[in-house]
């Protein structure tokens, strides 16, 4: 049975060396999560600007999701902690004017994390579906 | 023209009756520093009655930031795909109450440049403006530079002009006229009272400064010279290039067209640009014939000042003032007039 | 030796075969490639899935077949066998014969219209006649040569020429000649591999499994068939009675193996307790969950890398694990079968079951016997390829090697590295020649496609049902006709067969295609292969998008059919966008620096670096220690019963002479700068060194009880147990006790009774793995005891023996010398003690269900081996990953058990995971020939996405410069403008999210790109 | 007696006039004021009698580091772009530095926007500049005609009518919650340096704002941006918005839309504060650019707490430390990461694994 609940559409952002990956091993150990993730391959979380994450929501999404190695373990040695900073700032700034902190989230998911990936997807796609669709940075005419 | 004799709670009905075929618009205060703007009213109360202009000139109502022109759908496959749709807005009439003269007369000089627009004409069709007439100058007003008047009527449907218990209200076009029949409750207004009018016009006009056949002599100059110019050099190096003069101007009136396109359902804008802005002139090669900021603080001044009056006669500045109070980095017209004047 | 020649024979299609033939191929070497059936992929081909990972098996293998296939230097001989293998090592003529295929391969399309109008139906051998094929054929649908053949033995014409010949009639290319004859091959080669690969068991011969007399009594083999989406069920689960779906499975252990009475089969087949549980996973992924799975056993035998994580799982799933060996198999009504059994107590049970599964074992197949009978290869007590200990894939015959199951049993990866070590062993013997009987692969000119708007062909893929079982793929393949620049869509079985992409290339050359679409599995497979298709069709390969409809979509949503293809179409559509968005890259290299740096210089870094050494790469060997051979200086004997000391000796005496071995003691790698082919590491000492490539053989530690409590946590299942280990000269790690033998073995000599206790340290929640080893080498040790004092008691306290492959010979000897095995399992744990200053040590029987004691003059704990703490940060400076057990993370762990994923970085050893000397050997070798993959190279292809600086926009502001990882940004000083080093630049983007302004961009993973699939996702 | 804002005057003209003549400078950034009450008109001196029009006084409000880059290049000689740099010594420029201006400038000087020993920096220690929206705030819409400065109050008078405004209540936002009114870089002082102040409670304004309800929070973000006509006044006042390209200028991609829908301008406005984070000194020229009375430094002094708070940096105290957004440390604070510990636990088609529910 297909369950009719409204299904929200989350961008993930996933870096190509880990949480891609972890993603493809959530898919290869049968982790079910909900159909809500449009995951994006980057080569890694730190080529995702807040510029993007902005867009995303501008282009109305529900919520963002940006996925990288566990810090210490970034394929290009250093790209996440830089992601780590500029995202944690923007996060923040978000939240200060308002936006729903859960709308915008930041994971490490590691190449092994087919499990934790799936319960990422799931915990992000249920908070958001908490609340409802996005209105405040929706660009629509 | 007719004149009508109004008292302030006979304003106030009328306001209330045209909310019933017109949206009605008033200068409210919006803020605690006392600067007003426009918005939505329903009746004379909330009007504000402090002197000088309002923050935003009323080409808000003219040129809409932004003005759709066009929408479209890029989706592929379907038959109406990336084929433009006219959306032309003829929406409900409506009225603005307490327009300045100056601001009304931008109207006029700003169709100068827009007559063939379908866009701004229909605007121009869908908008009455009820003027009233300044018995304050401020700081900063110089529309008696420029060919204007604290108790001009250009532009206007009708001017109100306040006595001393009343309001007199000189129905300056058929539009007018209706208007002031739409509101009833008014009577024509004495002779008396036309004089008392009359005198007010002129203290008005007398307390001001005033230069009088600026367009014709700036018209009458050699235009290179001016273009040459060596104060537009110390001038620019104040300036940060920032829009707020021209986005505050009232007869600033150029704009920059884009398609935006939101999950494939685009439109096209028509939206405020400014002279001030690097990109203003930029080709699409990357060349910039305006590259320098001396090159755009020049090009607004000449544009308002011997261009526009070359082309269309009149100098494209109402004198509202608004640039000067604006600028962040006090960059005033009037001495710009002035060294313009003073160019042999 | 004369100048050797510079190609090899590989003998068997197989994984191991394949694996072979690439690393040769791409090291310099042309390859003769011999498969006796009508296409490459062998056994695993066959297989459904694959442990540890669950991957697809057909999945991860078939690009690997492709490649094979494709491979301008490797020479693809199918329907041939090996008649004979004359001369010398360098230079062996050989010659193959040729079955007929009766189709010519030039000619035939695969469209299948003669097999459609065949009318012979005949049992299918790669369905193990489970279903029915024609006597036209393709043995499946990846195959590789994707061609058919005809199988005489059933072809009416051939049978009777005259009769039919109907094939002929319908082929519309002419490809059918049923006049084909037989060929002879002469082939000049300088070194021959064996990889004949292994045959199931046939358990007819076992009575009381009723195979062969109940249909709904299968092999594995058969079940992995009925599992399969190519299979002869299409991949739903259909017992043979009566195509229900079983609801009761029941899986027996050890049929044909670890029986020396009924199946003359001692030895342990070592895969199959995992292949029952990945099995028993599987079907009830298919059939759903109320699908009940037992496992009847002896030992589990869960001693790979993330083995025992995946039994554990398993057990926690729900599968039932009994320890009993089934006697009979009768039937019950309806096709039910029932079985008896006896359970540990020794309790007669009797359980009904829909369906059973025999888990048979692997032995040589009778082919493989002649061959290497004619061959003059020695063959093992157990009919394996005999192999040395110290040399684990070179068979008696100079020149002629071995890998895989043809030696002993063994897994996947087991057998890839041993496909790599042999190819080393070939290198090694015929560096000399290397790249003179190769040929090279030119590309047809690309097209510019600059100035063309997009023409995007999409190529849905099915996947059999792993995608089509969940998605509608028709659905998504008709929506994907209908967006922008698509100018054709297709929907494939199977996109990743050699026909599709074939045709595919011929799509794109047809239709004008300048962009393409495949929506299929992950691009981190299958990317590079769907590339090489667009550069072979003329197209630039980066003009290419994934759409991951599998791993991310229908594997994830398998219960959610519409939602899943609405994704699917959502990602087509972001491909679609992203796709119309990408222009051309050029396709950059670096030069590679020719020399080696192998870090560790136990067996594995020793044995790595001479096998580079000796084809004349210079290596330098680092070791932390100041002396050569690691913990192998500790051992006494390996399980064979060869004595390691005169072994390391010689291979020091080596390793130390070698003219291109640099040898540097003491220190340490501190920075390693660059990336493949160009690495610039600096050493402890300050030194530095260039090299192109590493391999880190740093090995692993023994874990010690006595020095700080045996559990971090508490909450270990042992408590703070130390076992007196260090506080009691009578308490033995098992180095330790080798020691002894090494040192003093008579003092032993007058001791009464041993006992051994196993699993310490491993297999417990802190440290799940199982550490392989240490029941081989704790049984080898109580022969030893043995054999200096045959009267004394030895007492193993085992959870299970796990002797896999042939060490389980150990274990038959072990107990009919009277050695002693007592089980013991985490609720019941042996309990150490001091009584009137001896030992005793207390456990509980669970045969006779009471509690034991013992006295014994000494104990030894078979104690972990646990990853070397310090090994993260060696292989973070590599940027390497870490499993989840602290072991060194290959790049993949079925097909890719010695790269890591960092290219020109290699593991070998116990770094790797625990393993016995012979196979950290062949590690290395495998280690040293993918290394030399690159070695032989002038230069190794560089990244082609890289960031790119839009003058304009710079500021000169220098974030970008900072920030780079690579240091591959610098200042332009006269332009003021940062500037790119596309050598150094790895496609990060990391400069690109810091850039404010927006002037430095990733080519083809520009914010244009991303936006546009950001959009799409976006659209309803 | 002579206010302080006079004093400074007098030295700032005696010093540019000595710098220009002197020749150790080519140009001397400063003010001369302003046709109106209550402003002051930027201004490039060349020479000493343009000095003695300098004037130093509250409405102080641009920060002159925006003009730096411009006017050194305006001195050096002409060069084409891919010109090797001239040889020998640059001209030099002159400038006036407050706290927040020299940790500006020491940001430009990182981003090699400007190079250290090419300016003769002024210092002064900064009382606070006045803001004129607050004056005329008071005033309720009547029409300061003059503006008297006096060192603690403003006397203002206008149509019949004198007022006398104590001088510390009009004084800009980011001034009274300034900690650091010296300079960090400079050449000459003028007048004492005055010592971080201790005691401002720096944050306020922006905990105000974060102790409200997501939405309230919304509510007031959006109240705050509804007047933004998108004159970028802000952005151009900023003397680290320099790029040449602008992200609202880029059409491929469109960051922004260019008008003014809520949407458009929030996102220009959260962009254009992200780009300042960890740089922005708090001068507070955005805000005194601005004429519609958007309060944005509140966007940037919200990044500032977190800079501060996160990594323990301050824009521009330092032209050895890194920008913050350009190094990280690896013990960078984290709580915000999404674990999926919280994720619902399995409820049936699309949770858990396939096949996780037990034997039946």
């Amino acid at each position: 049975m297909e369950t009719k609940k409204w299904e929200p559409r989350i961008v993930a952002f996933l870096c190509n060396w880990c949480s891609y990956a972890g993603a493809d091993l959530a898919g290869v150990s049968r982790y079910q999560y909900p159909p809500s993730l449009r995951i994006i391959r980057v080569p890694c979380s730190g080529r995702v600007s807040a510029n993007m994450v902005l867009d995303a929501l501008k282009s109305g999404a529900d919520g963002v999701l940006v996925s990288g190695c566990h810090p210490g373990d970034c394929h290009y040695i250093s790209g996440n902690m830089y992601a780590r900073r500029r995202l944690a700032l923007l996060k923040s700034l978000l939240e200060f004017i308002g936006i729903e902190p859960e709308r915008f989230n930041v994971s490490w998911i590691s190449a092994s994390e087919g499990k934790q990936f799936a319960e990422v997807a799931r915990e992000v796609t249920e908070k958001v579906r908490a609340l409802g669709p996005a209105r405040h940075l929706v660009k629509d005419f | 023209m007719k004149v009508y004799k109004i008292s302030r709670e006979g304003l106030d009905k009328w306001i209330k009756h045209w909310t019933e075929s017109y949206d009605v618009f008033g200068p409210v205060e919006k803020n605690e520093n006392g600067m007003t703007d426009w918005a939505e009213v329903k009746g004379l109360d909330e009007i504000s009655t402090a002197p000088g202009t309002t923050k935003q000139p009323i080409k808000t109502f003219y040129l809409p930031q932004p003005e759709t022109l066009f929408t479209f759908t890029s989706r592929g496959g379907e038959p109406d795909s990336d084929v433009l749709k006219e959306t032309l807005d003829e929406g409900r009439p409506r009225v603005l109450f307490g327009v300045r003269p100056c601001d009304a007369r931008s109207v006029t000089l700003n169709g100068l440049a827009y007559e063939e627009d379908p866009y701004y004409m229909a605007n121009v069709e869908r908008t009455l403006l009820v003027g009233v007439s300044c018995r304050e100058q401020c700081g900063t007003c110089f529309c008696r530079w420029v060919g204007g008047s604290p108790f001009g009527t250009e532009g206007l449907d009708i001017l109100l002009i306040e006595t001393e218990q009343n309001f007199v209200a000189e129905a300056l076009t058929d539009r007018g006229v209706s208007l002031v029949e739409a509101g009833g409750g008014a009577r024509e207004a004495s002779g008396e009272d036309l004089a008392m009018v009359e005198s007010m016009r002129q203290e008005a006009e007398q307390a001001m400064s005033a230069m009088p056949d600026t367009a014709e002599t700036l018209r009458s100059k050699d235009l290179m010279s001016m273009y040459n110019a060596d104060f537009w050099g110390g001038l620019s190096e104040s300036c940060i290039n920032c829009g707020a003069c021209t986005f505050l101007c009232p007869t600033c009136y150029c704009f920059d067209i884009q398609d935006e396109v939101v999950r494939k359902k685009g439109r096209r804008i028509r939206y405020w640009d400014s002279c001030m802005f690097p990109l203003f002139t930029q080709h699409a090669s990357g060349h910039n014939p305006r590259g320098q900021k001396v090159q755009r603080v020049r090009n607004r001044f000449m544009h308002k000042l011997k261009y526009f009056p070359d082309r269309f006669g009149p100098v494209s500045c109402v004198g509202c003032g608004r640039c000067i109070r604006e600028c962040p980095v006090n960059i005033d017209i009037r001495e710009v007039l002035r060294d313009l004047l003073g160019v042999e | 030796m004369a100048a050797p020649k510079g190609s090899v024979l590989v003998v068997g299609g197989g994984i191991a075969g394949v694996q072979a033939a690439l690393d040769l191929a791409n090291s310099g070497f042309y390859v003769h490639l011999v498969e006796s059936t009508a296409a490459i992929g062998g056994r695993m081909a066959q297989l459904d899935k694959t442990f540890p990972t669950n991957d697809c098996s057909a999945c991860i293998l078939s690009p690997k077949l492709v490649e094979c296939g494709r491979h301008l230097n490797i020479n693809l001989l199918t329907l041939s066998d090996v008649e004979s293998v004359e001369g010398e090592p360098g230079a062996f003529r050989v010659v193959v014969r040729q079955r007929p295929r009766y189709v010519d391969t030039e000619k035939c399309l695969a469209c299948g219209t003669c097999a459609e109008k065949c009318p012979k139906k005949v049992p299918d051998d790669f369905n193990l006649g489970l279903g029915k094929r024609k006597a036209v054929y393709l043995r499946f649908p990846q195959a590789v040569p994707l061609k058919y053949a005809i199988d005489p033995e059933y072809c009416i014409y051939i049978n009777k020429p005259g009769r039919c010949g109907m094939c002929a009639k319908v082929c519309p290319t002419g490809a059918i000649n049923l006049e084909d004859t037989e060929k002879k091959h002469v082939l000049d080669v300088g070194a021959v591999i064996l990889a004949p690969g292994f045959s199931a068991f046939d358990p007819s011969v076992l009575d009381y499994t009723g195979y062969g007399r109940f249909p709904n009594v299968v092999t594995s083999m058969d079940f992995e068939r009925l599992l399969s989406p190519s299979g002869p069920t299409e991949g739903h689960l259909q017992r043979p009675s009566d195509k229900k779906e079983p609801k009761r499975i029941a899986w027996l252990q050890c049929i044909g193996s670890r029986d020396i009475n009924r199946a003359c089969h001692g030895y342990c087949s070592s895969v199959c307790c995992m292949y029952a549980i990945k099995q028993a996973v599987i079907a009830r992924e298919h059939a759903g969950k109320d699908v009940s799975a037992d496992i009847f056993y002896m030992d589990m035998r869960t001693h790979g890398k993330e083995f025992e994580a995946y039994y554990n799982r398993a057990s926690d799933e729900g599968i039932a694990f009994h320890r009993a060996r089934v006697h009979t198999v009768s039937p019950a009504a309806d096709g039910d079968l029932v079985l008896r059994y006896a359970d540990e107590q020794g309790r007669v049970r009797e359980e009904e079951f829909d369906m059973v599964v025999l888990s048979v074992g692997l032995e040589l197949d009778s082919r493989a016997l002649d061959l290497a009978g004619r061959l003059g290869v020695a063959l093992d007590a157990d009919n394996f390829i005999a192999t040395d200990t110290f040399r684990p894939v070179v068979t008696n015959r100079p020149g002629v090697y071995v890998c895989g199951a043809a030696s002993e049993p063994k897994d996947i990866p087991q057998s890839v590295m041993e496909a790599s070590a042999a190819a080393l062993e070939a290198q090694r013997l015929l560096h000399g020649a290397r790249w003179q009987e190769t040929r090279t692969k030119e590309f047809p000119p690309e097209r510019d496609v600059h100035a063309e708007p997009p023409r995007i062909g999409v190529f849905v893929c099915h996947c059999g049902i792993n995608i089509a079982g969940v998605v509608d793929v028709k659905d998504v393949t008709e929506y994907a006709k209908g967006l922008p620049g698509v100018v054709i869509a297709q929907d494939n079985l199977f996109t990743c067969s050699q026909d599709t992409i074939d045709q595919m290339a011929k799509t794109i050359r047809e239709h004008g295609l300048n962009r393409v679409v495949v929506a299929s599995c992950t691009p981190r497979t299958h990317e590079p292969l769907f590339q090489e298709t667009l550069r072979e069709a003329g197209i630039n390969k980066f003009l290419f998008e994934m759409a991951n409809i599998r791993d991310q979509d229908s594997w994830v949503h398998q219960n959610q059919p519409e939602q899943a293809t609405k994704k699917a179409k959502d990602l087509v559509r972001m491909a679609v966008a992203k796709v119309a968005r990408k222009q051309p890259l050029p396709y950059n290299s670096v030069p590679v620096f020719k020399s080696a740096l192998v870090v560790g210089a136990g067996v594995a870094g020793m044995s790595a670096a001479l096998s580079l050494a000796d084809q004349g790469f210079p290596v330098t060997l680092v070791e932390r220690k100041d002396r050569l051979g690691g913990h192998a200086v500790k051992f006494y004997r390996t399980w064979q019963g060869a004595e390691v000391k005169p072994f390391l000796e010689n291979l020091s005496r080596q390793v130390l002479s070698h003219e291109n071995i640099n040898v540097r003691f003491g220190v340490t790698v501190s920075d390693v700068e660059g990336s493949v082919g160009r690495f610039h590491t600096t050493l402890s000492d300050g030194s530095a060194l260039d090299h192109g490539v590493a391999i880190l053989a740093v090995g692993a530690e023994s874990y010690k009880p006595g020095k700080g409590t045996f559990a971090r946590d508490a909450s270990s299942p042992w408590g703070r147990e130390t076992f007196f280990h260090g506080a009691r000269p009578d308490v033995y790690t098992l180095l330790e006790l080798d020691q002894v033998f090494i040192k003093d073995p008579s003092s032993l000599s007058g001791a009464n009774q041993a006992v051994f206790i196993h699993c310490v340290g491993s297999r417990i929640p802190e440290r799940p793995y199982c550490s392989r080893v240490c029941c081989t080498h704790a049984i080898d040790q109580a022969l030893k005891l043995k054999e200096l004092n045959p009267d004394m008691d030895v007492i193993m306290l085992y959870r299970d023996i796990r002797t896999y492959g042939q060490r389980e010979k150990l274990y038959q000897e072990a107990r009919a010398k009277g050695i002693l095995f007592v089980r013991y399992d985490l609720d019941h744990l042996p309990k150490v003690g001091e009584e009137g200053g001896g030992l005793v040590v207390q456990a509980h029987d669970p045969v006779l269900d009471m509690d034991v004691r013992f006295n014994p003059d000494f104990l030894v704990l078979a104690s972990a081996v646990r990853p070397r703490d310090d090994v993260g940060g060696l292989a973070k400076l590599f940027k390497c990953a870490l499993s989840e057990d602290n072991f060194m993370l290959e790049a993949h762990m079925k097909l890719r058990p010695v790269d890591f994923a960092t290219d020109g970085v290699y593991l070998a050893g116990l770094c790797h995971y625990p393993k016995p000397m012979d196979e950290a050997i062949a590690q290395a070798q495998a280690a040293a020939a993918r290394a030399a993959t690159v070695l032989s190279r002038d230069e190794v292809p560089a990244e082609s996405v890289t960031a790119e600086v839009d003058t304009r926009k710079c500021t000169g502001c220098g974030v970008c410069v900072r920030i780079c990882p690579y240091h591959a940004v610098s200042p332009d000083p006269a332009l003021r403008v940062a500037v790119v080093d596309t050598g150094l630049c790895k496609g990060c983007g990391a400069c690109v999210a810091g850039c404010r302004s927006d002037a430095i961009t990733l080519k083809n993973m520009g914010n244009e790109q991303i936006l546009a699939a950001v959009d799409a996702a976006m659209e309803e | 007696m002579e206010s302080s804002s006079s004093k400074i005057t007098d030295e700032i003209r005696a010093e540019a006039s000595r710098l220009l003549s002197s020749g150790e400078v080519a140009a001397f950034l400063g003010f001369v004021p302003g046709s109106l009450p209550m402003t002051v008109r930027p201004f490039v001196a060349r020479s000493s009698e343009d000095a003695a029009r300098l004037v130093w006084n509250s409405f102080c409000v641009m920060n002159l580091a925006n003009y730096l880059p411009e006017v050194l290049k305006s001195v050096e000689p002409p060069r084409g772009p891919g010109d090797p740099e001239p040889e020998g010594p640059l001209p030099r420029v002159g400038v006036l530095a407050t706290g927040c201006w020299s940790r500006n400038m020491v940001v430009q000087i990182q981003e090699n926007r400007i190079q250290r020993d090419r300016v003769v920096i002024l210092g002064i220690s900064s009382r606070g500049m006045v803001d004129r929206k607050k004056v005329l705030a008071r005033l309720g819409g009547r029409e300061a005609l003059k503006v008297e400065e006096q060192d603690h109050s403003l006397l203002v008078s206008g149509r019949a009518f004198n007022e006398e405004i104590p001088r510390w209540e009009v004084v800009r936002d980011n001034c009274r919650s300034c900690v650091h009114p010296d300079p960090v870089i400079w050449d000459i002082m003028i007048g004492e340096r005055a010592g971080d102040r201790q005691n401002a409670n720096r944050f306020a304004q922006v905990e105000e704002i974060e102790s409200l309800a997501p939405e309230e929070r919304w509510a007031w973000f959006q109240e705050e941006i509804s007047s933004c006509i998108r004159c970028y006044a802000c952005r151009n006042a900023c003397p680290l918005c320099y790029c040449p390209t602008c992200f609202v200028d880029d059409s491929r991609p469109q960051w922004v839309g260019k008008s003014i829908e809520p949407v458009d301008t929030a996102i220009f406005h959260i962009l254009r504060a992200y780009h300042c984070a960890g740089r922005c000194t708090d001068c507070g020229a955005c805000e005194s650019a601005c004429p519609m009375g958007i309060r944005m430094r509140l966007f940037t002094k919200k990044l500032e707490k977190d800079v501060l708070e996160m990594y323990g940096a301050e824009a521009g105290m330092d032209p050895e430390t890194p920008l913050p957004l350009s190094t990280f440390s690896p013990d960078d604070p984290q709580d915000f990461i999404v674990t999926g510990q919280e994720s619902p636990k399995s409820t049936g088609d699309e949770a858990g694994r396939s096949g996780e529910v037990s034997q039946s």
